[in-house]
């Protein structure tokens, strides 16, 4: 397969041969460097062919549900202007799949893997932490962007009564590190992530992608069939940025996992400075399929040059 | 409009119904724009698109000497193993992957293909596909679509030597109606879909569509499924 | 002075002698054309040199306050991925200074004049109208997304109740038509809609900036002195249709000015079709002087093959 | 970087510290770079900056004959009305604008200019400069600043035929010490402010000064403004 990608650093650079000079670490997980794959834009499958997934501070899988969803029929995406709009709906082939294929192939060429965990009622996302608690997996996020029947309908990370009582009872399922991935969507969103972290979250990991849509102006109808979906991509950077300073400056502590418009190692870098502990690479891996490594090699030279930040980073600190 | 891109690596693997995504230089479009092969000549890909929006507006600006980023080729092809007379039948925008299916084809010497275009109104693609395919039939609007056509060589394709094996792309109407005509008269049916897509290979499932295997990737998956597969009759 | 635009299309097309064929209705104000300016981005004094600006829908002035306000001191605006991103803080000379100068200036050459209206406390916003409401302002619009100590120094936009008592309040006061701007960040945005429209809103204008930021890699401190600003520019389109989308699908009769990344009459034609009777052209106005006036060119245009969209917004009725 | 338009607008129109905004062809950054002209030659305009990020970047990388988007002059200029000894002091990027002025007073012949400049390391505008000043002075970091070559020259300010008026841009603390020591010795001061700007032409507030008459706009009512505009002491 012919590879160029869009960024054109890629060629000049190295990515394949990479030492790692600047690890950090995430409640307690070391990652090899501050960059992983945001979920759902990661498929194993898919992505082994391009570059070793291992190299990677950690690998998040695509959200994984108690059995398999089969997402949104019809026109699933758009384009905006410097960003992708989705409405997959979480398809995926069920946790029972997840445990016998991906997550033993990514433990076994060596990957930090993140499992996603998704559902939508509180039961669905216990039955898959159940299943979790015992596997092979690294770090536990949960997805709490879903619409849930446990709360109403509407997405559990909205509503920080319901986002306590589903983390405070996965909580008590597993030991392992559990970081929660909140939604942009909502007013203030140190409000749900001091509901998760009082209920037990190990770290927060955001932003979850932003309600969008664009109309076909030929039919004067929605592109996407489920009319919106969610905006991610360079275009939402300085949402991001905002929401991970906003978390940082009221809660000091917590690891921070930044998502949201990274496609290089100074963007990498911008979310380290406003206090996250790593980031998540996402829509740029579907513009380019080596985005996540491009990154993790981008930022590393760029940590070569502020070694106060790096040194924070390696002892699991942040900049603010 | 037509482009060739200089690409050996594509041009050695490329198979009929993959695909090319193209990205552009506007990073306003960061989605990769997906064109089928539609021929091949040495190192040379060729491609036929239609100028829909500023996102391939831009490929057809190009001049030559020009240099775009490309990833590919992606997606399963048309399956042209067996021994057949593969009929080819294609609408719109689905012609150009079966140009490149017709000179696929056409260097295999135990099969032959029957090219049945249907257009709107300019048959822009019968000087193509008539250096490669052994028949070719075509129609416009004004005439009837690609399903007259078929009534039309019904007999002769069953008067045939080799069994009539159908590759389609188009648009969905016409694909179901094609796959409805194959249904009827047990004839096989492959078909290349199109759909709105993300990444390309296979990472981000925005493209998918219902086969009685679920919802599958149509990139990845696809973009040839069976009749069988998608469960049309 | 050379005005070059950065659209090319601007120099093809005869923006200085139009005639305009679709006119629409907001709110029982007859306006030329369905675009107008985003509250913000226009000031009389420095656009007028540029165009005619009475040949628009609408003139929507910077917000007035009782007394000047300074706004905010320092770094006032970083460039994001397709965006803009600004902290002015509300900058103005106040009402009286507007009640001499900028309104009787714009209703002498004829403009239809949207009286944008900002205050800290119910009172500032209350003492504005209470001064706009006998001057010759067409309608006015009240901009609910500044901090507001009547509502624990929150934006009124993001506390329905807090929402609702002010509308009510401003609601008496004057028989002008009023728009209430609604900010998009909220987690549910046709609450406060609902909200604004039972009080007495006339009509809604949506979306005011995002909240976002960014940061220098250099110093590894916020551009911005005041740390985050609001988010405007292409890049917020699909988010601004969204929510349009969803207060069409909440109000079906409410008029809506959809504003969010509006730079071409092509982009104004997806807001009409997701349901707005007529939208304002914001940050495009930042990187081109006559961006409003050519995307009422190129709308009106537009709108000639579409002359069932076009029948309804001469009635003022709207697509959706 | 030095780089010359042709704009027979500018060039008849623009006065010393106006500026040019200047438009990236890339819609990621849509926000105009403002730039000072540092000198003009018949329908030329000229424009000395340095490369600090991806959409300066762009304009380093034009060549001869590109086209490219610009909007001006805008801002107000120097005030260089009164027949005067201007003493042109510039630290870093606030040096372009100053050779401006040193070419706009050498065609006055009621006034004379004298040019003091502070440097990184490389001198790089006393060529430049030194075809329009009557006197060039300049000083790099190893041997101290424009506050130095100040107190040098101060006897021969004091002694001239013509008053001193000190015309100044640069990094904000360079000005503020200019401002003090024009304050200390009743030398009038016109400060070319630099800021963060959004429209360039007075729309959007974005790039604001702090005043004795409130917070003014850099691009509209500046970026000249007078020491005891500023009240800096």
């Amino acid at each position: 397969m012919t590879v160029t990608a869009a960024n054109p650093e890629t060629e000049t650079m190295d990515l394949y041969d990479h030492e790692w000079k600047h690890p950090t670490v995430v409640a307690g997980v070391p990652w090899k460097n501050p960059v992983g794959t945001a979920s759902g834009t990661f498929q194993y499958a898919a992505v082994r062919w391009f570059y070793d997934v291992s190299q990677l501070g950690a690998v998040t899988t695509k959200g994984v549900s108690p059995v398999p969803w089969e997402g949104n029929p019809g026109v699933r995406t758009a384009e905006g202007p410097a960003c992708n709009i989705n409405a997959v709906g979480l398809q995926n082939p069920g946790v029972d799949h997840y445990l016998v294929d991906d997550l033993p192939k990514l433990k076994k060429i060596g990957a930090n893997v993140v499992s996603n965990v998704a559902g939508h009622s509180d039961d669905d996302y216990a039955e898959v932490v159940a299943k979790l608690a015992d596997s092979p997996a690294d770090m536990l996020e949960i997805n709490v962007s879903c619409p849930n029947v446990s709360a109403g309908g509407m997405s559990v990370g909205t509503d920080p009564v319901a986002l306590s009582r589903l983390i405070t009872r996965l909580r008590k399922m597993t030991d392992k590190p559990m970081i929660v991935k909140l939604t942009p969507n909502v007013t203030d969103i140190t409000v749900p992530a001091r509901a998760a972290v009082e209920a037990g979250a190990d770290a927060l990991s955001l932003i979850n992608t932003i309600v969008g849509m664009r109309i076909n102006t030929r039919t004067g109808k929605p592109i996407i069939d489920h009319v919106t979906g969610g905006v991610s991509g360079p275009a939402v950077l300085p949402i991001g940025l905002a929401r991970v300073w906003q978390v940082r400056s009221a809660l000091p502590d917590i690891p921070i996992i930044g998502i949201g418009g990274v496609d290089s190692g100074e963007k990498a870098l911008e979310y380290l400075y406003a206090g996250a502990n790593a980031v998540e690479v996402g829509a740029a891996a579907l513009f380019d399929p080596v985005a996540p490594l491009r990154v993790a090699c981008e930022l590393d030279d760029l940590l070569d040059d502020r070694p106060e930040l790096a040194a924070k980073l390696a002892e699991g600190k942040t900049w603010r | 409009m037509r482009m060739t891109i200089r690409d050996p690596y594509i041009a050695a693997h490329g198979r009929p119904a993959q695909f090319v995504d193209f990205f552009t230089h506007d990073p306003m479009k960061p989605m990769p724009r997906p064109f089928g092969i539609s021929e091949i000549q040495d190192d040379l890909v060729s491609f036929i698109f239609a100028v829909v929006g500023k996102g391939t507006g831009e490929f057809a600006e190009l001049k030559a000497g020009d240099v775009i980023d490309v990833m590919g080729p992606l997606g399963h092809p048309f399956n042209t193993k067996e021994p057949a007379n593969y009929v080819l039948v294609a609408g719109g925008l689905g012609v150009p992957p079966l140009i490149h299916a017709a000179q696929h084809i056409a260097g295999d010497e135990n099969s032959e293909s029957t090219a049945v275009f249907g257009y709107r109104k300019n048959h822009f693609a019968d000087e193509y596909v008539d250096r490669y395919a052994d028949r070719t039939y075509s129609i416009d609007e004004s005439e009837g679509n690609v399903v007259t056509l078929l009534d039309r060589i019904e007999d002769e394709l069953k008067d045939g030597d080799l069994p009539p094996v159908i590759l389609s792309c188009g648009p969905l109407p016409m694909m179901k109606a094609v796959a409805s005509w194959a249904a009827k008269r047990d004839i096989p049916c492959q078909l290349s879909l199109e759909q709105r897509m993300g990444c390309g290979y296979g990472t981000c499932v925005l493209c998918t569509t219902d086969t009685v295997n679920g919802r599958l990737k149509v990139c990845a998956d696809g973009p040839v499924f069976t009749r069988e597969q998608l469960g049309w009759e």
